[in-house]
C-alpha cells in the first residue's frame, strides 16, 4: 500500500485489491478494518476514489488490481490509518452499496464535492470522461487545505470550479452559490459532502428541475444490510408510514428525491 | 484422525456444528450469502419478528463504544407476514436449520405471532425474544420480571409445537431466577444474553448519541458477564442453553461451550467479519483437529472449578 | 480568560475538582504519591475498609478482558484500625479530602466500622461499599436487594456523623428502585458503579481463570453501562451523584457530569497510568477553557434530550 | 528505539528512557503501555535486561539513558511490541519493584536463568562483574531457540553453563541438574524463570544451605502495589494467618526462604 499526506490531515491510500473491484460502480464504497484488535472495533466506510490495475510490469508479480481512497483523519480510526505505510495490510471488504446511475449520455455532467466528499468524485467523473461526457466539477471546502486533487480531476479534463468559505482558494463563499450560477436544464448533478451542503443542492436541483443524485454518509456498523443501523428517512417517511432505507445497501447513491430532506 | 464430530442438538434442532447467527445480525439470512457459505452454520436465527411490520427507532440507531456498540435499532422487521411471504422461501432452499426470532408488543401478540409460525415448514424452531417493554404493565420488561416472563413463555408454548428457545436478558438482578422461571413455564432452551442497557453520549452537542437515547451493548466488552450468566445458568438448570456475548472466534466460542452452552450465537462479530460464523466453526474444528478431541459435545459443560 | 471553577461539593465534602480515585484502584493513597501530586485531585477514597484485617481471595485474582478487566481480590484489606494507625497520619498531611470505603462481613460489622471512624479527624466522608454478601441472609449481596441496602444505610447511618456515600451495584435489575432506597434510608450521596460480575475461563487448562471463579468487571467496557446507570438515577433521584466505570480521560469524566454526576471516580485508568487521575482533571479544565465555560459545575446533569 | 528478533519468538528491544533509570537495581522491572487503544488494556510487565547511556557523540543530541528488555512473544501484547520498530514510541514506567540484592563481596555468584528468565540476570551480571564478583550463569531451556544473549554474558566474563530438555545446545536435561553438581556452600544463588525451574531452585538451596533469591512472575495490574493483584503467598502464609506479598511491591525479588513452595 501507500499512504500520503495531501494536505493537513488529508490522506490518499492505495491498496492491492481483489479483481473483482474492477466490476465497482462509482459511488460504491468499501469497509476497512483499522487493526485487528477491538479498538477501534467496526469497520471505517470510505468511497472508491480510484480503481485501476498495475501493469504485470509494474506490480512485478502479475497485473494487480488496486483501489484508492481519499480520507480526512476526524477520529481515531482514521488516526490509526494515517499511520499506515507501505508493507502494511489492511482489511477490506469491497465493493459495497449501490453506486452512481451515470445516466444517458449527451447531458451535461456537474459534480458537487465539499471537502472529502469529493473523494467519489473523482472515480465518477473518470467513468463519464471515459464515456466522452462533458463533466464539470464544483468543489467546495472551509478553506483551501479542505479542497484536494482538483488537478487530477483537470487531468481528465474535467472542468473545475473552487469555492472556500474563506476565500483562501477559488471564490470566498459556499460552493452551492457558485453552482446555482452554472445550473441549467439538461444537466444531471451528481453530490458528495456534508449533508448541509447535499440539503441545499437537492433543495436547488428540484427549483431547476435537475435531476440529482446525492451519496449520503451514516454511522454504519455491518455495511451489507444486516443490522437496520445506517438507516435514513425516505421522502415518503411519516411516523405512521415509516419509510427507512439503508444507505449500506439502499444507498450510500439515492436520488435526491428519494430521501427526505430538512 | 478422522474428522472431529461438530454437531449437536438443541431441543431436538440438529445442527451441524454449535455455530448459529444472532438475530438482528444476520438480517434474514440472504444479506450474507455472497460472503458466506449458508450451509456451513449450524443456524440461522431471524431478525426479530413481530406480528405488524415495525418501523424502528429514529436515527442515529448505532454507536461504536469501547469493546462493543450500542445499538437501538428499535426492532426494525418486516413482519412475520412479509417473512413468511419473501424472505423464508429463499431460506427454505437453504440446508441449515432457520429458527425465528420473535417479539410481541403486547402478551398477546407473543401469542399470535407464535401461533402464525405453527406448522410451517421451513422453522425448525423459534426464539422468544422476552427483552422487551410490556406496554401494558407499565413498561416493565417481560424479560426482567419473571412472573410475566412465564406469562409470555406460557402462551407461546400453548401456541406452537415447535421446540421454543427462550432468550434472557442479562439486565437482571438474578439471571438464575429468570431462567428457572422460563423453564418452568416450559422453555425448551435458553439462549443468552441478549445486550446489556447502555448509553453513549456527544460531548459537543451535549446530547445522548442515539436518538432513542438508551441502546443495548453488544461485542467483546460483555464477553465477561454473557460468559458468567452462562456458567451460573448451566449449574441450576437442566435445559441445554446457548451462549451469546462477544463471540469472536473459536476460542471464544469453546469457552462457552467449557461454561455449559451447547451451541454459541454469533452477533456483532458478523459485523467485523460478514463471514465470522464459518470461520469460527472452522477455527473450533480446527481446536478440536490440533488437541485430538472427537466430538465437540465432550465440550459442553467441562469447565472444572 | 480567569481559569474555570473547577470546585465541586458533594454532601458537603468541597473538592478542588470532580475527580476522586475509586476504591481498590489507588491503594491507600501514599502508593501514588511519586506519580502524581495529592495534592492535585478531588479527593481520594481509600481501599475497601472491613472491622478486621482481610486476607483476601487465592490467586489469580486478575484477568484482562476486551477493553476490561476482571478482578477477585476478595476485599484484601489491613482493617480499619490499622489503617487509622499506619496509613491516615500520612494522609493527614496531605490537603485532600480523604474518604474511607468501607464494607462489613455482617449486617453489625458495617455500623461497627462506621462508628470506629466517626468523629475521626483527616475523614472527611465515608463511602459504604454494599455489593457484598450477606452470609446471614444466604449470601444474598446487601446491594442487590432494596430491603437489605436499606439496613445497611440505615445503620451505618446511626453511627456516623460523616458524609455518608452509598455505593452502588450495577448487577440489579433496577438500580434506580436500589437508588431511591438507600436515599429513603439516609444516603447522603451515591457513587456508582461498582463492578459488573463476570468470568473468564482459561481454555486450554478447562478452568476459569480466576481462583475465585467469578470477578469485578471494570474498565472502558462498562463505561456504557455505567453512563447509563448514572443518568437513569439523576432522573429519579435527588441525591448528588458520583460518576464511576471506564473513566479514561477528561472526555469521559465530563460526559458522566452531563448524565447528571457532581463528581466522578477514576479507576482501572489509575492502573494503566498511574497519574490518571491528576491528567483527567488538568483535561477536564482545559476542556472548559477550549470551550469558555466558566464553572465545571455549570455542566451538572446538562444533558439534553 | 530498536527492536530485533534474537531466535525465534525472542526480541531484544532498546528504548531511550528518563535518566532517573540509572539509579535503578538489577532485578526491578517495568511496564509498557504497548498501545494508545485499549487493546491490550493494561501494561505489560518485562524485566530490565539492562540499562546504560549513550554517549553525546553517538545519542548526536546531548547524553541520552537507554534501557533494554529482552521478551518473548507470548500473546497479544508481546505480539504488537514486536512489531515495533525504530522511530516507534512506547509508553514505559520504570523502576518498579524490588531488585536483587547482590550480598556480600567475596561469594561465587550464581545466576540460574530458565527460557527468557535471563532477562534481568545480566543486567544483574553487569552490577557483580563491575564489583569484581566471580560469576557464574546456568542457562535452561526447552531448546537452542530458547538460550539467548550467552556471548554477551561471557564478554563480561561470565562462565556460562548451558542445558536444554532436548540437548540442541548444551548439556541435555534440566539446568538445574548442572547446576546441583556445581553448588556449594559460599555461593549465592540468583534465579529467574519459569515457576518449577524456581521451586526446584529454592529447594536445592535450602538442601545446599545456599542463600538463593528468585524473580518471580504474576498477572499484574498496577505495578504499584495498589491493586493488590499479583500477590503469592509468603512463607507462613496459612489460610487462618494469610500472608500475601505483592510480586510488583514487595518484590518480584524474593529470597526463597519468604516464599510458599509447592
Ligand atoms: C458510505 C460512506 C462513505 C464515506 N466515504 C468517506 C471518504 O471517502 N473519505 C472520508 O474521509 N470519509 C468518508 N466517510 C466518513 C468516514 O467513514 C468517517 O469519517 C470515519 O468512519 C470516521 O472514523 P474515525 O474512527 O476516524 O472517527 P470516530 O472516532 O469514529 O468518529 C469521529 C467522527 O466521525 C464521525 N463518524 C464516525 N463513524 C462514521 C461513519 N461511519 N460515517 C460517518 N461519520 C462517522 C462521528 O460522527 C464522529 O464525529 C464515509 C462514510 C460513509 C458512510
Ligand atoms: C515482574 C515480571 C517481569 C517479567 N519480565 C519478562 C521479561 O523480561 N521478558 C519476557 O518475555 N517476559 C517477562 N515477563 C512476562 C511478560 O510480562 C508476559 O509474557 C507478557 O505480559 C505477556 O503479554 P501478552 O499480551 O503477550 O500475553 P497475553 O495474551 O496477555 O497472555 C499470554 C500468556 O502470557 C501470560 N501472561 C500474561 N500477562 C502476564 C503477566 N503480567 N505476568 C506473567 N505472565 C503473564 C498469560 O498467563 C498467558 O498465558 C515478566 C513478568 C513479570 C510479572
Ligand atoms: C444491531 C443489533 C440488532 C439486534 N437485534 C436483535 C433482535 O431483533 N432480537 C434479539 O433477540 N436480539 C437482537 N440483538 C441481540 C443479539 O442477537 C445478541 O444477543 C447480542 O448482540 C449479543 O451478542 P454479540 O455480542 O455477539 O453481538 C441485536 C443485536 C445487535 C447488535
Ligand atoms: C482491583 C480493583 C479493586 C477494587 N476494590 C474495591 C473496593 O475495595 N471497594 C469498592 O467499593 N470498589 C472496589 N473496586 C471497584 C472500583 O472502585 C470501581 O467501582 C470500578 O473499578 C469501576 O470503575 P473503573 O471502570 O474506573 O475501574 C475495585 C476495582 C478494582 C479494579
Ligand atoms: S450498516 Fe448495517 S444495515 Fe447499513
Ligand atoms: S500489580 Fe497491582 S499490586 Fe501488584
Amino acid at each position: 500500500m501507500s499512504n500520503v499526506e495531501l494536505s493537513p490531515n488529508y490522506f490518499r491510500m492505495r491498496m492491492t485489491a481483489p479483481q473483482e473491484l474492477l466490476a465497482s460502480a462509482p459511488g460504491q464504497f468499501l469497509m476497512l478494518k483499522v487493526t485487528d484488535a477491538i479498538d477501534p472495533l467496526l469497520r471505517r466506510p470510505f468511497g472508491l476514489f480510484d480503481v485501476g490495475t498495475f501493469t504485470a510490469e509494474y506490480a512485478g508479480c502479475g497485473a494487480q488490481t488496486y483501489c484508492e481512497i481519499l480520507y480526512k483523519v476526524v477520529g481515531k480510526g482514521t488516526k490509526l490509518l494515517s499511520a499506515l505505510h507501505h508493507g502494511d495490510v489492511v482489511d477490506l471488504l469491497a465493493p459495497l452499496g449501490r453506486g452512481f446511475d451515470l445516466g444517458p449520455a449527451g447531458e451535461e455532467k456537474v459534480l458537487v464535492g465539499g471537502g472529502v466528499g469529493l473523494a467519489p468524485l473523482y472515480y465518477l467523473a473518470k467513468a463519464l470522461v471515459e464515456r466522452g461526457e462533458k463533466v464539470r466539477l464544483f468543489a467546495g471546502g472551509r478553506n483551501r487545505d479542505d479542497i484536494l486533487c482538483i488537478t487530477e480531476f483537470e487531468r481528465l479534463g474535467v472542468e473545475t470550479y473552487v469555492a472556500t468559505d474563506d476565500g483562501t482558494l477559488g471564490e470566498s463563499g459556499f460552493v452551492t452559490q457558485v453552482l446555482e450560477r452554472h445550473l441549467s436544464k439538461g444537466m444531471r448533478i451528481f453530490a458528495c459532502g456534508p449533508t448541509p451542503m447535499l440539503d441545499a443542492v437537492a433543495k436547488m436541483s428540484a427549483r431547476h428541475e435537475v435531476p440529482c443524485q446525492v451519496s449520503m454518509e451514516a454511522y454504519m456498523a455491518c455495511g451489507v444490510g444486516a443490522c437496520l443501523g445506517c438507516v435514513m428517512k425516505g421522502a415518503n417517511h411519516t411516523e405512521a408510514t415509516p419509510d427507512y432505507r439503508c444507505v449500506c445497501k439502499d444507498g450510500p447513491v439515492f436520488d435526491s428525491f428519494d430521501l427526505q430532506w430538512s | 484422525m478422522q474428522r472431529p464430530d461438530m454437531s449437536v442438538a438443541v431441543a431436538g434442532i440438529k445442527m451441524r456444528n454449535p455455530v448459529m447467527t444472532a438475530s438482528g445480525t444476520f438480517g434474514y439470512g440472504a444479506e450474507f450469502a455472497d460472503y458466506l457459505d449458508l450451509e456451513s452454520i449450524g443456524a440461522m436465527i431471524s431478525k426479530g419478528l413481530s406480528l405488524k411490520p415495525k418501523a424502528g427507532n429514529p436515527t442515529p440507531r448505532i454507536v461504536e463504544t469501547p469493546g462493543g456498540m450500542l445499538n437501538a435499532i428499535g426492532l426494525q422487521n418486516v413482519g412475520i407476514d412479509a417473512f413468511i411471504e419473501q424472505k423464508l422461501p429463499y431460506l427454505k432452499n437453504v440446508n441449515t436449520p432457520v429458527i425465528v426470532n420473535l417479539y410481541g408488543n403486547t402478551l398477546e401478540e407473543y401469542g399470535e405471532v407464535a401461533a402464525r409460525l405453527d406448522g410451517l415448514s421451513g422453522v425448525a424452531g423459534i426464539e422468544v425474544n422476552i427483552s422487551c417493554p410490556n406496554v401494558k404493565q407499565g413498561g416493565i420488561v417481560f424479560g426482567t420480571d419473571p412472573g410475566a416472563a412465564q406469562e409470555v413463555v406460557r402462551l407461546v408454548k400453548k401456541n406452537t409445537s415447535k421446540p421454543m428457545i427462550v432468550k434472557l436478558s442479562p439486565n437482571v438482578t438474578d439471571v438464575v431466577l429468570m431462567a428457572k422461571a422460563c423453564a418452568d413455564a416450559g422453555a425448551d432452551a435458553l439462549s443468552l444474553i441478549n445486550t446489556l442497557t447502555g448509553m453513549a453520549i456527544d460531548l459537543e452537542r451535549r446530547r445522548p448519541v442515539l436518538a432513542n437515547v438508551t441502546g443495548g451493548l453488544s461485542g467483546p466488552a460483555i464477553k465477561p458477564v454473557a460468559l458468567r450468566m452462562v456458567w451460573q445458568v448451566a449449574r441450576a438448570v437442566k435445559l441445554p442453553l446457548i451462549g451469546i456475548g462477544g463471540i469472536m472466534n473459536g476460542r471464544d466460542a469453546l469457552e462457552f461451550m467449557l461454561a455449559g452452552a451447547t451451541a454459541v450465537q454469533v452477533g456483532t462479530a458478523s459485523f467485523l467479519d460478514p463471514s465470522a460464523a464459518q470461520r469460527i466453526a472452522g477455527e473450533m474444528e480446527q481446536y478440536l483437529v490440533d488437541h485430538k478431541i472427537d466430538s465437540v459435545s465432550s465440550l459442553i459443560g467441562a469447565l472444572e472449578v
